[in-house]
């Protein structure tokens, strides 16, 4: 078994509210220091399988197919070794 | 795992207590009902359905004093949801259900659950529901952002559960009160239209019929909701909290869609149909047992099952959403598990109907319960209520009449439409889709919603009302008021009053000034339906509406389906053209 | 004129649709279940609105793998007229049918209401029996109807004349100028977050989607 | 400046709708070898303060507020060396 971490993300010229409104209400709590946050998605996608070069091909063909939209997000993988 | 406690060390301990059963009680479970000690799990399932929210001990009394016959009711209180024709064979249905302590916890879900549970109770009749209505109670939102966050994130389970389903928001309430600060109130109502030769009930008979599970797999979720919803809210609940139950309204679509389908279009396979509430397999089962007078034997282990481990206790109290149990003619297992397998469903038969009356339950080749049915929901210890009437009132019944003294009408106007629960609510009401079905003539934000009846001319309108603060200060003509200014709601629309459905949400009945309140307001509401001719066909009690010992105002709910016989009638609220006469009718 | 109204689990504005198609316009209309793998026989397809797999993940995203969209793929090769309204048009975009994506509302809340639409283009098979430039009463319903695409796809619909309807006086979810409904370079998929199908009949509010309907009808009559 | 992200899941034994559509449907696409998905959020929230203490202190406090909701989630939280 092998798990491994999907973030996605908008892409950097694509607004989003969600990190803006949460910026906004994290400032207007007093934390002023707060300049910026980004809101992401993951998803740990959990494997019956150890090879990790098909594990790596596996993943990112579900990623690409299925768990994100290039018209607007991008993503990273992660091989997590312990869930983190 | 850790081993359940054995009846001894149940006696000994008294684990129940906890949930919310009392000594008395548990008494005469053993010496009068069984005549033996009961077991872990037995003890489980009496104390939810014994709590308040299964069996309505308490209020059972009132809720005698409603006039429930009528020409036009097809179906009173006692099933899913009341009936009503509608004529040219066709009925409405609806019922209204409270979900005031999930959603006080976790606003959100609680909001959302509380929707789905209110449209199985209708889709379980054999109709297809057609609008949500919903009446929402919340405390002062002025310097509280806490509140502010609850009230959105209700908004927003009400919203994304009925705009998933589909099925049109036509109308509520939205009101402010400090009164119901540490206590939300979510109030959902579901109307449902059908052919009345559709119509099923929730009963199981025929021995050897098999007892059917279908619908979302079952996890640890709510366990002792039903109990939960019985007992004060207060700090130290909070933390007992079992896990919450999570909406999931896709599978609810689905669910519904099957359902119907089965329904509909093979009702011959099918005895009986009831959705799992509260109390989940426990009480649909048994409550189906009783309405058919029949025995049942299942086997817990071929309950669809989300988590490893799960105990017997567990399993038949657990109350994750979109299930229901159905009864179905032995030999049609196979067809009705088709269905269910084209939506992508569980469908598994988990016992089968027996003559003599047992509840019997097998887990790990155990008999983990075995009592007569009728002991969980017919033969529960009634329980007289003290009354008292409060101080208040009676401080109130010799003062002088109050005058205002207002020195300019224009400022008070001002002020008073600067209050949230007059304010517009459409930052409410854009958050729900009121238009999908195509049969909305008037949506929210008139005296009532309006819906079409599809291929005819007929239209049903329909409105909830709750006025907590008026049945306060007087609860008995409160009670009338409220079912009042219902009938003037749809009236108001151009249509005919035809039936109510209720949500009783009040705090402790144990309090005699309570329970007093709670007497005189039904009272109320039950002269107002004798004189409009609209008896009360379903409802719904929330008691112990409390935080840290302090309880809502009285809040009784009244929801009302009014029929317009052509459409071409309906009479919109806003003014028409410059130069229309306006008149005020009445006394 | 044949016309497909599909059903993928969770549609719920399918029977909108269909009715009217049916009631109203007196077409010959079909629900075809997702499962199918054949529109052959049908002129005109359309994905009607809803929450598809309960548009977990993304609004579109997991209808797009049912048996059914090869189908409609195909129909939208050979020049049939393929029509996705709110979730069918996100479900479009998922496909690669029509360019960009649907986001969540500025907002952040689900909105339902009428709002005004200018009709940009009346040279698409749906839009003959506007006049051009008219300003059109819509119901919208969404949660995700904010039109996003890069820098050079907007200016490709531009100057292709592909924004089909714009918002108009009020950008109600935050789309990019303002676009409220687009089709591809043929023209024959038209893709829009409004709802016309809630606006056919007076009883209900409006008739400002009927000419959608006719065009639509009158295109099949020609083709 | 330091970037802090807060990684947001449900509570194990709290029901996951999305989590569940979206393994089903990965296993339609025919990958049979993935056994679960869990779905979560994260929160990339860039501070300007450097003093490590006074940073993981703040983001505590911002997401035990405002990000997470601990009747069904819990959360953990990383510093990032570099935006991962
Ligand atoms: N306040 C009330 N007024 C009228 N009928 C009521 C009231 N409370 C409960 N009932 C009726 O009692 C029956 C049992 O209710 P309940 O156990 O709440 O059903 P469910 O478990 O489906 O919610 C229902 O038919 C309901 O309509």
């Amino acid at each position: 078994m092998t798990t491994v971490r999907i973030y996605v993300t908008y892409k950097p010229s694509v607004f989003d509210p969600q990190g803006a409104a949460i910026t906004d209400s994290v400032n207007s709590l007093g934390h002023d220091e707060v300049k910026k946050i980004v809101v992401g998605k993951f998803f740990d996608v959990t494997l019956d399988e150890d090879d990790l070069d098909k594990v790596k091909a596996d993943v990112k063909d579900i990623a690409e197919s299925l768990l994100v939209n290039f018209n607007m997000e991008t993503y990273k993988i992660k091989v997590l070794e312990e869930n983190a | 795992m850790k081993q359940a406690m054995t009846p001894e060390e149940i006696k000994e301990k008294k684990p129940y207590l906890d949930w919310s059963l009392s000594e008395r009680e548990y008494d005469y479970i053993c010496d009068h009902l069984l005549h033996r000690l009961p077991n872990y799990t037995e003890i489980g399932l009496f104390s939810a359905m014994w709590s308040e929210h299964c069996s309505y001990k308490k209020s059972k009394p009132v809720l005698k004093l409603f006039p429930t016959k009528g020409k036009r009711v097809v179906q009173g209180p006692g099933e899913g949801a009341g009936v009503v024709d509608i004529d040219d064979g066709q009925a409405v249905v609806f019922k209204a259900e409270s979900h005031n302590h999930p959603t006080t916890v976790e606003p959100y879900q609680g909001a959302a659950t509380g929707v789905g549970g209110i449209l199985r109770d209708v889709f379980s009749m054999g109709a297809r529901p057609v609008a949500i209505l919903d009446s929402l109670h919340f405390g002062e939102l002025k310097n509280n952002s806490t509140m502010r966050y609850k009230m959105e994130e209700t908004i927003k389970g009400v919203g994304d559960y009925g705009n998933c389903m589909g099925i049109p928001n036509l109308g509520g309430e939205t009101t402010f009160d400090p009164c119901y600060n540490g206590n939300i109130l979510l109030n959902a109502m579901n109307v449902g239209i059908m052919d009345i030769k559709d119509m099923e009930h929730g009963d199981a008979t025929g021995v050897g019929n098999a007892v059917m599970y279908v619908g979302a797999k079952t996890g640890r979720d709510g366990i002792h909701g039903a109990t939960f919803a019985s007992a004060d809210f207060s700090e130290e609940h909070a933390t007992q909290r079992s896990a919450v139950q999570v909406g999931d309204p896709f599978m609810e679509k689905l669910l519904m869609e099957a359902c119907l389908e089965l329904i509909l279009n093979h009702r011959e396979w099918l005895v009986g149909i009831q959705d799992m509430g509260a109390a989940g397999i426990v009480s649909s089962s048994a409550e189906m047992a009783t309405e058919g007078k029949s025995g049942m034997d299942l086997n817990l282990n071929l309950v669809p099952q989300r988590e490893p481990n799960m105990s017997a206790y567990e399993i038949m109290l657990s109350e994750s959403q979109e299930r229901m149990l159905l009864c179905v003619k032995k030999g049609h297992e196979e067809d009705v598990k088709k269905i269910f397998d084209e939506f992508n469903l569980d469908a598994v038969t988990i016992g089968r109907i027996t003559d003599d009356g047992r509840y019997v339950l097998h887990h790990d080749d155990q008999v983990v319960c075995d009592i007569p049915v009728v002991t969980l929901t017919e033969k529960v210890l009634e329980e007289k209520s003290a009354e008292k009437k409060p101080q208040r009132i009676i401080d109130a019944e010799q003062s002088e009449n109050w005058q205002p003294n207002i020195e300019s009408a224009g400022q008070t106007l001002k002020d008073l439409l600067n209050q949230p629960t007059i304010a517009n609510d459409q930052f409410v009401t854009q958050q729900y889709d009121s238009q999908v079905r195509t049969d909305t003539i008037v949506g929210p934000g008139s005296d009532s919603g309006v819906l079409r009846v599809r291929h005819t001319k007929k239209a049903i309108a329909m409105t909830t009302d709750t006025n907590g603060r008026f049945v306060y200060l007087d609860p008995k003509v409160g009670g009338q008021r409220t079912v009042l200014e219902s009938a003037t709601n749809i009236v108001a629309s151009g249509a005919q009053p035809l039936a109510i459905t209720d949500c009783l949400n009040y705090g402790d009945p144990n309090d005699p000034e309570i329970f007093w309140e709670l007497h005189q307001s039904c009272q109320g509401i039950a002269d107002a339906c004798e004189i409009l001719e609209t008896p009360v066909v379903s409802g719904n009690v929330s008691l112990y509406n409390e935080n840290n010992g302090k309880a809502i105002y009285p809040s009784p709910m009244i929801g009302m389906v009014g029929l317009i016989k052509d459409y071409d009638h309906v009479i919109p609220m806003h003014m028409q053209k410059a130069g229309d006469k306006i008149y005020l009718v009445g006394k | 004129m044949k016309i497909a109204v599909v059903v993928f689990p969770g549609s719920n504005c399918d029977i909108d649709m269909y009715e009217a198609f049916h009631t109203v316009c007196k077409a010959d209309v079909e629900y075809v279940s997702y499962k199918e793998k054949s529109l052959d026989g049908f002129d005109a397809v359309v994905l009607p609105g809803g929450f598809s797999y309960g548009d977990y993940l993304r609004t579109g995203a997991i209808a797009r793998f049912s048996n059914i969209i090869p189908a409609v793929k195909k129909m939208a090769d050979e020049g049939k007229l393929v029509l996705g309204v709110c979730n069918g048009f996100q479900i479009l975009t998922e496909m690669g049918l029509l360019p960009g994506a649907l986001k969540k509302n500025d907002s952040l809340q689900f909105v339902c209401k009428t709002v005004t639409l200018e009709v940009e283009n009346t040279h698409t098979p749906f839009t003959t029996e506007y006049e051009d430039k008219e300003l059109i009463r819509i119901p919208i319903a969404h949660g995700d109807g904010s039109y996003y695409a890069d820098e050079d796809v907007l200016e490709e619909l531009e100057n292709n004349h592909q924004v089909v309807f714009r918002y108009h006086g009020e950008n109600p979810n935050g789309s990019l100028h303002d676009i409220a409904g687009i089709c591809n370079k043929e023209g024959n998929v038209l893709g829009m977050m409004p709802h016309p199908e809630r606006a056919v009949e007076e009883i209900l509010g409006g008739t400002d989607g009927l000419p959608l309907f006719k065009s639509l009808l009158k295109a099949g009559v020609q083709a």
